[in-house]
C-alpha cells in the first residue's frame, strides 16, 4: 500500500542531484486550480489538465509565445528540409529529474508512444515517421505537405526513455499507457521541466519542488515549492484566494470579476481566449433548418453582444465566426448581425411567421455560464415565434445525448487542438463520415461539399498566405449560409496575489510557464 | 346544564385548540403569514407582474437589476432581477407555489404510506412488523439525495429527457415521498403499540369487527395527534429537501424554478454584488419553513395530552 | 446477543445487496464514463474498443453477476477515475468525513444538552424562549445557505459601517460586528498527523483544528436545533412522571433530581432518534464537503455523479448503507447499556 | 392520648388551580391536626381532594395548582410559607410519603440501591457503605426476601408488593416523624394488600411514626386508623375517632358511604347507592355542596356552607345534624 503523503516520486532525480540549489529560488507558491491532473502520464488522455501539468513537469520541443508565435525550447533549432521534412537540431547538456542525458533516442521514445496514445494518435495521423541522424539532430516526415508541423511539435514532450522502458517489479510494462488501470507512468514522472512532483493525493493536494538541475538558467522563476489543490466550487475558490489561503487561482467565473478587482491585494488577468461557443441547428430532426432564411432568421435574433455583457460580464468577446483573432482564418471582415427586425422578416419570408417550436439541450456543467446561455437564447427566439423547450444536463449525461443528436439545437464548444482553423472545420462542419471521422461533432448536419474541398486544399497549402486567404474565404460562406449560430469566444481569467507576477507567464492557450514564474 | 348537543362549529370554538391558539400570539402571526404566503402562491398569476414561464418577456439586456431603493433599480421590476432578467417578485412567487406544491404533496404521499405501513406493522406486529421496520431501515439508509439521483436516472431511462420538464414537480413529490415515509411509519408504529393495549381494541374485537375496520375507524383516529406534528415538520423538511436537490442540479429546471432552485442559480452571484438572487428566496424560504415549524411546535404542545398538564 | 449481532450482520448483507442491485439498474442512467476518460477529438471506434475493453457494452446482468462474484471476496471494482480499487478510494476518504461527524456530533453532544434540559425546566424564561427561536430558525435555514454566511463572515471578513460612524457608539458597535475573518475556508490544512491505516486526522494539530471549524459548525447546525427539541419535549414529558415527584419527596436535590433522575429516562428516545439522525448526517455532508472542498467521501460520491463513475458510486451506496445499519446496532446497543429493562437482543419498542 | 401540642396541624387550607376560565377551588379551608404517633385517616370518593391534601403537606402540588391560602404548622413552623431548601430538609427525612403505583414510583433505570443511598445521603453525611448498611437493615424489617441481591437489582425486576416494601423501607430510612400514605395498596392485588397494609400498620407503631393515610377503602380505616376524616369536594364535612363515626355515623354522605359497604345488606339484596354523582370542581354547587344528593336537603342546606357542630367527639358540618343536636338539647333543657 504505497504510503501516501510523504512519497518521493521520482526520487532518484532529487537523490542525485547535486545540493547546492540556485540561490534565488526560494519563495513557495499556493495554488488552486479547479481540478487536479487525473494522471502523471501525460500521454494518457489530452485535456487542457494534461498539458498544464506536462509545461510544468516536462518541456515541449517548441512552444507558443503569448502572440501564438513559436519559441525554441528543447529544439534549439530547425528548418524545413522539402515540403514533407523538417529537421530539428536538439540543445545539448539538458538532464531529466532521473539524471539521464536529453538525446534523441527519447525524442523517438516519445514519438513511438504518441502514435501509440488513443487520444493524441489522431493529431499525429498527418507524420509518417521519424529519422534519427545522431545524438541532437533528427527529421520528422509527413505523408503529405503539412503546414501545421510546427503546430503539432509543441505536443511532443521528450520523456526519459530509460526511465520508462523496462518493467515494474510486479511484471507491468513501464511504457504502458492504462486508461483506467494504475500503470507506472500515471504515478512516476520524469522529465526536464523545472518542477519535480514531491508528493501527491489524488483529488486532494499536490506538491511540487524546484528541479535543482533545470537547464534553462536564464527563467527569471524564483518558485522553489508549489502546493496545488483543487477546489471545485467556484465560490469556496475565490474565497480562499480572498481570505489568503492561496496566492494563485484559475479559472475565475465571470460573475467574480469585480470582486477580485475592489480587492486591494490580489490581480486580476484576463485574455480573450480561443474556446468558441456556438449552437448547431440539426436540418434532419427539423424541416425547417433546411431553408438557409430560418437559419438565418435565428443568426439575427440571437444578441451575441447582449450575452456577453449580460451574462459573461463582458467576459467573452462575440463571435460571428470559427476561428478566433490570431488564427489563420480569422475574416475581420465578419461581424455579429442582431436585428429582431429582420429576423421577423425572414421568418415570414421563409414562411415560418407563425413560428414552431423545437427542443434544446446544453449542458449545465461545461462551459462557463452554459445553462444561462442555453436560456437567454431560448428567450431570444422566443421574440420570434419559436418556441424551445429546454433540457440542461450534467455533461457526462450531456455528451451521450449530443453524440445521438437527440434535441433540435444543441450548444457545443470547441479548442483547436492545433490552434489552427482547419481543425473547427473538420470536425464541427465536414460533411459527417463515420469512418474518417470527419464531422463527427456536426450536430447540425450541414453539409456543403465544396466548403469541405476548400479546407482539403488549404490542409496542403504550404504558403501561409495563400493558405490563411482561402481560410478567410471558407468562414465567409459558412457566414452567409449560416451553418451554425456562433455566440462568443470564452475569456481566460486568472486571479492571484499581488506580490505573484502572473501576467508575463500566461498564454492564450491557457498553459501558464510556471517556471518562470517571479514571486516578489 | 346539561352538554346541549353543541354544533361542530362551538364544538371547535369551546376547544382547547382554539382556546390556546387565542392566546399565543406566536401561533396568531405564523398562522397568518403562512396563509398569506399560500394565497399569494396559489393566486401568483394574478399578483406577478410578469409570467416568468413565457420566455418572450425575458430580455436578457435588464439582468442583474437591484431591488427598488438601491441605486440602479428599475420601478418595474420592485425586488430587482436575476441573472436572466427575470422578474425576482413573479419568480419567487411561483417559485413558491413550487415549493409549497412539492412540500404539501411529497408529505400526503409520506402520510399515506407512513400511516398505511406504520398502521400495518404496529397492529399486525410479529413477521409483517420485522420486515415492514427492515423496508424502513432499507430505505432510512438511503438519504433523499440518493433516492432523488436513483429515481431521477430511472425516470430518465424510462421517459427520456426531454418530458423531464413537465414531470419534474411530480418526480420531486414522489421522490420525497419515498425517501422520508418511514419516518410517519416510525411514529404511527409507536403510538399505534401504545393504543393496541388499551380495552377499547379489545372491546371491538369482542365486538367482532373485522381488523381494518378496527385499524382506520378504531386505532388511526387516536394516533392522528402525533401524526399532525410530524406531518407539520416534514412539511417544513421536504421544502428543505427540494432546496438542497436544486442546490446539487438535482432538483426543479431553471425554466419552472422553484424556491430552491432560484437560491441555487443566484448562487455563484452572491458574494459579487448581485447577492439578492440568492438572499430574497432565501427569505422567503427561511420564512415559509418558520412559519411551518412554528404551527407545529404549537400544534405539538396542544396536540400532546401529557404536557397538557405541565 | 450473539442472535442480535447475527440478525444484524445478515440485515446489514440484504441492505448492500439491494443497493447494489438498484444501484447497477439505473447504470446507463447516470450517464457514460467515457467522457472523461477520452479527449474530445478521439475517434468514435477508439471509444467503441475502449468501452469493449471495459466490458460496458455486455448486458446489465452479466455486469452485476461479474461485480458480484468480486464483490464477494471484497473487491468492488476499479474506479474509472481514480484507476485504483473503489474500496482503497473510499477508504481514503472517509476519514475526513467521519472527523467533520463526529466534531458536529460534538458540538451537537455539548450544546444541545444543557440548552435542552434548561429550556425543559423553565420553559417561560426568556433565555430559554430565544434558544428555542433560534433553534427554530436553525431548522428553517438549509445548510448550504449557513455555509457560505459562516464563510463571508469568519473566513472572508465583513467591515460594517451601517452605524454612523463619527459617534463613539456607532464606531463600536461597527467594530463589534465586523470581523477580519482568517478561518480556513476550504480543505482539511495541511498537516494532519497519520493515526493508522489511511486516518490522516486533523483533530491533533492547530491547523487541523482551525480547518474544521466553520465545515463541522455548518453541519451541526442541522441537527442541534432538532436535538434541543427533541430534549425539551422529552424532559418536559418526564418532568411530569410520578418517579420525579417521588424523587421531590425525598428531598433530593434540583440538580439531582434533574440530571441524573430526569436526563436519564430523557437520553432514552433521544438516543434511538439521534442514532438514526447520524445516519442522515452523513448524506448531508455531501452538501457541505460541496462548499467547504472538504476531500470526504461526500465530495467524492459528487464528483464520482458528474464523472458517472459508476463503481465508486455503487461501491458508496453500499458502504453508505453499511455504515447506517452499523451506526443502528451501535445506537441498539448503546439503548440496551443504558435502559436496563431492555435485554440486549429485545428492543423496546 | 392527646398532649397539648400536634406534632402536625393544619389551619384553613386552600389550595387552587390556575386553569382556563378562572381558578378551581380543590381544597376549601381544610383545618386538621395530627399528634405523634397517632394513626389518622382521610376517606371520600376519588376527586375529594384526598390526594391534594397530602401533597400539600410537603408543598408537592404539581403546577398549575398552588397553596392559595391557610397554614400547615409542623415542629411550629408553616410549611406552606416554608423556602424550598427550607423545605427540602423535611421532605423525607422529618415527613415521608409513599406513592399510589409502585410501578410507576421507582425511577425505571436506576437501581434500587442507588435510590435507598441517595435519599440517605440526601439527608445524612455519611460514606456510601454506612449508607447500604442503613437501607439492608431497612429491607430486613419490611421482610424482604434476600435483601443484597435486591440493592443491585432495579424495579422492573421486583412484582408490585415487592416493590411497595421497598417504597416502605425508603420511607423508613431516615426514622420519619410522619408518614403520608397516598392510597399505599390500591394499585396492588387484593392478596397482598392486607399483607402490606398489616406490614405498614406493625412498622407505624414499632417506630412510634405518625400515619396519615388517604384512602377510599372503609374497611382499612376501620381496622387501621385511630381518627378518621371524611372529605366531599374539597372539604372536610366530618370527622372525629374512628370507632365512633363508623359505629354512628352523622352526615347523611358518611352514612350514605357506610350503608354502601356489601357486608351490611342481606345477602341477595341490591346494594344501597348514594344518587348522583360527585360534582366536578367547575361547578360546585352552593351551600352545601352534598346538597343536590342528599335526602334531608333544606333551602338552609342549598344557600349556605353549614358550620361545624360537635356530637359526641365527633364534628359534623350538617344543619340537619346541628337542628336534632337544637332539639335534644332543648328536651334536655325541657325535661330537667
Amino acid at each position: 500500500m504505497k504510503k501516501l503523503l510523504a512519497a518521493l516520486v521520482g526520487s532518484m532525480a532529487l537523490a542525485t542531484a547535486p545540493v547546492a540549489l540556485s540561490a534565488e529560488a526560494t519563495k513557495e507558491l499556493k495554488m488552486a486550480y479547479d481540478a487536479d491532473p487525473v494522471t502523471l502520464d501525460i500521454h494518457e488522455q489530452l485535456s487542457g489538465g494534461i498539458l498544464q501539468l506536462s509545461h510544468m513537469t516536462f518541456d515541449p520541443l517548441v512552444r507558443w509565445t503569448k502572440d501564438l508565435g513559436f519559441e525554441a525550447r528543447l529544439a534549439e533549432s530547425w528548418e524545413r528540409v522539402d515540403d514533407k521534412t523538417m529537421r530539428f537540431k536538439l540543445r545539448e547538456g539538458v538532464k531529466f529529474h532521473s539524471g539521464n542525458e536529453l538525446t534523441t533516442k527519447d525524442v523517438k521514445f516519445t514519438y513511438d508512444r504518441l502514435k501509440e496514445s488513443q487520444d493524441f494518435k489522431a493529431i499525429f495521423k498527418p507524420f509518417s515517421g521519424i529519422n534519427i541522424i545522431d545524438d541532437y539532430t533528427f527529421e520528422l516526415v509527413t505523408s503529405e505537405p503539412f503546414p501545421l508541423l510546427l503546430n503539432t511539435a509543441t505536443y511532443i514532450f521528450p520523456m526519459d526513455s530509460e526511465f520508462y522502458s523496462g518493467e515494474t517489479a510486479d511484471g507491468k510494462k513501464k511504457d504502458a499507457i492504462l486508461k483506467h488501470g494504475n500503470s507506472f507512468a500515471s504515478d512516476n514522472l520524469s522529465g526536464t521541466g523545472p518542477y519535480v512532483v514531491t508528493s501527491r493525493q489524488q483529488g486532494v493536494r499536490m506538491e511540487f519542488e524546484r528541479f535543482a538541475d533545470y537547464w534553462d538558467e536564464e527563467s527569471p522563476g524564483n518558485v522553489k515549492k508549489i502546493v496545488l489543490t483543487p477546489i471545485k466550487e467556484n465560490n469556496t475558490r475565490v474565497s480562499a484566494l480572498l481570505s489568503g489561503g492561496v496566492d494563485f487561482i484559475a479559472p475565475v467565473p465571470p460573475t467574480d470579476l469585480d470582486r477580485i478587482k475592489r480587492d486591494k491585494d490580489s490581480e486580476l488577468v484576463t485574455m480573450s481566449g480561443t474556446r468558441i461557443i456556438l449552437f448547431h441547428m440539426n436540418q434532419e430532426r427539423v424541416e425547417a433548418f433546411k431553408n438557409p432564411k430560418v437559419r438565418q432568421a435565428i443568426a439575427y435574433a440571437i444578441n451575441q453582444e447582449g450575452i456577453a455583457a449580460k451574462i459573461m460580464k463582458g467576459f467573452a468577446t462575440p463571435a460571428a465566426q470559427l476561428s478566433p483573432a490570431g488564427y489563420q482564418g480569422h475574416n475581420e471582415s465578419l461581424k455579429p448581425r442582431y436585428d429582431v427586425e429582420k429576423a421577423r422578416q425572414l421568418m415570414k419570408e421563409a414562411g415560418y411567421e407563425d413560428g414552431f417550436t423545437i427542443t434544446m439541450m446544453a449542458p449545465n456543467n461545461r462551459y462557463v455560464n452554459d445553462d444561462k446561455i442555453a436560456q437567454a437564447a431560448a428567450a431570444m427566439l422566443a421574440r420570434i415565434n419559436i418556441k424551445v423547450d429546454l433540457k440542461t444536463l450534467p455533461k457526462a449525461q450531456y455528451w451521450p445525448e449530443y453524440d445521438d443528436r437527440s434535441a433540435d439545437m444543441m450548444l457545443i464548444g470547441w479548442h483547436a487542438d492545433t490552434e489552427d482553423s482547419a481543425n473547427f472545420y473538420e470536425f464541427l462542419t465536414f460533411c459527417t463520415d463515420a469512418d474518417s471521422g470527419a464531422g463527427q461533432y456536426n450536430a447540425g448536419n450541414y453539409c456543403n461539399p465544396e466548403i469541405d474541398a476548400l479546407v482539403e486544399k488549404a490542409n496542403v497549402e504550404t504558403d501561409l498566405d495563400k493558405r490563411a486567404a482561402m481560410l478567410q474565404d471558407v468562414e465567409k460562406r459558412l457566414y452567409d449560409d449560416a451553418a451554425f449560430v456562433p455566440l462568443h469566444w470564452q475569456d481566460l481569467a486568472w486571479a492571484s496575489k499581488k506580490n505573484v507576477k502572473i501576467e508575463p507567464i500566461l498564454n492564450v492557450m491557457n498553459f501558464p510557464y510556471l517556471g518562470d514564474l517571479v514571486v516578489e | 346544564m346539561t352538554t346541549a348537543t353543541l354544533s361542530r362549529w362551538n364544538r371547535f370554538r369551546e376547544s382547547f385548540l382554539w382556546y390556546s391558539f387565542r392566546r399565543d400570539k406566536v401561533a396568531i402571526v405564523s398562522f397568518l403569514v403562512l396563509i398569506l404566503m399560500v394565497l399569494a402562491a396559489v393566486f401568483a398569476p394574478l399578483f406577478a407582474p410578469t409570467d416568468p414561464y413565457d420566455l418572450a418577456q425575458i430580455d436578457i439586456m435588464n439582468s442583474e437589476l437591484p431591488p427598488v431603493g438601491m441605486q440602479g433599480a428599475d420601478s418595474a421590476f420592485p425586488l430587482g432581477t436575476d441573472a436572466q432578467g427575470r422578474d425576482m417578485l413573479s419568480t419567487i412567487l411561483y417559485g413558491t407555489r413550487v415549493s409549497l406544491l412539492i412540500g404539501f404533496g411529497a408529505v400526503v404521499l409520506q402520510a399515506a404510506l407512513g400511516i398505511l405501513f406504520g398502521l400495518l406493522a404496529g397492529y399486525l406486529g410479529g413477521r409483517v412488523d420485522s420486515i415492514l421496520m427492515r423496508i424502513a431501515d432499507v430505505q432510512l439508509s438511503f438519504s433523499t439525495l440518493m433516492v432523488a439521483i436513483i429515481v431521477g436516472a430511472v425516470f430518465k431511462a424510462s421517459f427520456g429527457n426531454l418530458m423531464f420538464g413537465e414531470i419534474a414537480i411530480y418526480m420531486l413529490i414522489f421522490i420525497i415521498g419515498i425517501a422520508e415515509w418511514p419516518q410517519i411509519a416510525r411514529t404511527v408504529r409507536a403510538s399505534v403499540l401504545a393504543e393496541k393495549k388499551k380495552e377499547y381494541v379489545d372491546a371491538a374485537k369482542v365486538m367482532g369487527f373485522r381488523t381494518n375496520r378496527i385499524m382506520f375507524r378504531h386505532i388511526l383516529p387516536n394516533t392522528l395527534s402525533p401524526i399532525f406534528v410530524i406531518a407539520t415538520v416534514q412539511i417544513a423538511n421536504a421544502i428543505i429537501s427540494e432546496a438542497a436537490l436544486s442546490f446539487l442540479g438535482l432538483g426543479m429546471p431553471e425554466t419552472q424554478p422553484s424556491l430552491g432552485s432560484l437560491i441555487k442559480s443566484g448562487f455563484d452571484y452572491i458574494q459579487s454584488g448581485s447577492w439578492w438572487i440568492t438572499l430574497i428566496p432565501g427569505l422567503v424560504l427561511v420564512v415559509l419553513v418558520l412559519v411551518i415549524n412554528l404551527l407545529g411546535d404549537w400544534l405539538r404542545d396542544v396536540m400532546n395530552p401529557r404536557l397538557y398538564k405541565g | 446477543m450473539l442472535a442480535f449481532l447475527v440478525q444484524r450482520v445478515s440485515q446489514a448483507l440484504l441492505v448492500m445487496f439491494v443497493i447494489s442491485v438498484i444501484a447497477f439498474a439505473i447504470q446507463d442512467g447516470l450517464g457514460d464514463p467515457l467522457q472523461e476518460m477520452v479527449g474530445m477529438s478521439v475517434s468514435q471506434e477508439e471509444r467503441e474498443a475502449l468501452r469493449e475493453e471495459l466490458g460496458l457494452n455486455d448486458s446489465m446482468v452479466v455486469q452485476y453477476l461479474r461485480f458480484a462474484g468480486k464483490a464477494i471476496q471484497g473487491d468492488l471494482g476499479n474506479s474509472y477515475f481514480y484507476g485504483k480499487p473503489t474500496l482503497e478510494v473510499i477508504s481514503e476518504h472517509l476519514p475526513a468525513t467521519l472527523e467533520l461527524v463526529i466534531g458536529a456530533s460534538l458540538i451537537i453532544m455539548l450544546l444541545s444538552v444543557p440548552i435542552g434540559v434548561y429550556a425543559a425546566i423553565r420553559p417561560q424564561a426568556l433565555l430559554a424562549k430565544f434558544f428555542m427561536g433560534v433553534s427554530t430558525v436553525g431548522i428553517s435555514i438549509p445548510v448550504f445557505l449557513t455555509a457560505i454566511v459562516l464563510i463571508q463572515i469568519y473566513s472572508i471578513g465583513i467591515t460594517v459601517e451601517w452605524f454612523p460612524a463619527d459617534t463613539g457608539w456607532g464606531q463600536w458597535l461597527n467594530g463589534a460586528l465586523s470581523t477580519e475573518g482568517g478561518l480556513p475556508s476550504y480543505g482539511r490544512g495541511d498537516d494532519l498527523t497519520h493515526l493508522f491505516g489511511t486516518w490522516y486526522s486533523g483533530f491533533f494539530s492547530e491547523s487541523g483544528l482551525l480547518h474544521l471549524i466553520l465545515p463541522c459548525v455548518s453541519l451541526a447546525s442541522i441537527m442541534l436545533p432538532l436535538f434541543i427539541r427533541l430534549i425539551r419535549a422529552e424532559m418536559m414529558e418526564v418532568l411530569q412522571s410520578d418517579y420525579i415527584r417521588y424523587a421531590r419527596a425525598k428531598g433530593l436535590s434540583a440538580v439531582r433530581i434533574n440530571f441524573l433522575h430526569a436526563l436519564k429516562n430523557t437520553m432514552l428516545p433521544v438516543i434511538t432518534v439521534g442514532g438514526v439522525q447520524v445516519g442522515v448526517m452523513v448524506a448531508y455532508t455531501i452538501l457541505t464537503e460541496t462548499v467547504f472542498q472538504w476531500p470526504g467521501v461526500g465530495l467524492m460520491f459528487l464528483e464520482a455523479i458528474t464523472r458517472s463513475d459508476i463503481p465508486l458510486i455503487v461501491a458508496y451506496l453500499m458502504v453508505v448503507g453499511l455504515i447506517f445499519v452499523v451506526t443502528n446496532t451501535l445506537v441498539d446497543l448503546v439503548y440496551g447499556l443504558v435502559n436496563p429493562t431492555v435485554k440486549l437482543t429485545g428492543k423496546k419498542a | 392520648m392527646k398532649n397539648n401540642t400536634p406534632l402536625l396541624e393544619v389551619k384553613d387550607l386552600d389550595v387552587r388551580f390556575a386553569v382556563r376560565g378562572g381558578d378551581l377551588t380543590a381544597l376549601r379551608g381544610i383545618s386538621f391536626s395530627l399528634d405523634k404517633g397517632e394513626r389518622l385517616g382521610l376517606v371520600g370518593e376519588s376527586g375529594a381532594g384526598k390526594s391534594v391534601a397530602a401533597f400539600s403537606i410537603l408543598n408537592l402540588i404539581a403546577r398549575p395548582g398552588y397553596i392559595a391560602g391557610g397554614q400547615i404548622l409542623f415542629d411550629g413552623r408553616d410549611l406552606a410559607a416554608m423556602s424550598e431548601r427550607e423545605l427540602r430538609k423535611i421532605r423525607g427525612n422529618r415527613i415521608a410519603m409513599i406513592f399510589q403505583d409502585p410501578m410507576m414510583t421507582l425511577n425505571p433505570v436506576l437501581s434500587i440501591g442507588t435510590q435507598m443511598v441517595e435519599a440517605i445521603k440526601a439527608h445524612r453525611r455519611v460514606s456510601t457503605k454506612a449508607a447500604r448498611e442503613i437501607a439492608l437493615g431497612k429491607l430486613r424489617k419490611v421482610q424482604i426476601p434476600s435483601p443484597e441481591k435486591r440493592l443491585d437489582q432495579y424495579p422492573h425486576e421486583l412484582s408490585g408488593g415487592m416493590r411497595q416494601r421497598v417504597i416502605i423501607a425508603i420511607a423508613l430510612l431516615l426514622e420519619p416523624e410522619i408518614i403520608v400514605a397516598d392510597e399505599p395498596t390500591t394499585a396492588l392485588d387484593v392478596t397482598i394488600q392486607a399483607e402490606i397494609m398489616a406490614l405498614l400498620l406493625d412498622l407505624c407503631e414499632q417506630e412510634n411514626v405518625a400515619l396519615m393515610l388517604i384512602t377510599h377503602d372503609l374497611g382499612v380505616v376501620s381496622q387501621v386508623t385511630q381518627r378518621m376524616l371524611v372529605m366531599y369536594s374539597g372539604r372536610i364535612i366530618e370527622q372525629g375517632p374512628t370507632r365512633e363515626v363508623i359505629n354512628d355515623a352523622q352526615h347523611p354522605y358518611t352514612q350514605g358511604l357506610i350503608n354502601a359497604l356489601p357486608q351490611m345488606g342481606e345477602p341477595g339484596a341490591r346494594l344501597f347507592q348514594i344518587p348522583g354523582s360527585m360534582p366536578s370542581l367547575k361547578n360546585v354547587p352552593s351551600g352545601c355542596p352534598f346538597h343536590p344528593r342528599c335526602t334531608f336537603a333544606t333551602d338552609q342546606c342549598r344557600k349556605t356552607m353549614p358550620e361545624y357542630v360537635r356530637s359526641g367527639n365527633v364534628d359534623v358540618a350538617c344543619y340537619e345534624v346541628s337542628n336534632l343536636i337544637e332539639q335534644e338539647k332543648q328536651m334536655q333543657e325541657a325535661g330537667s
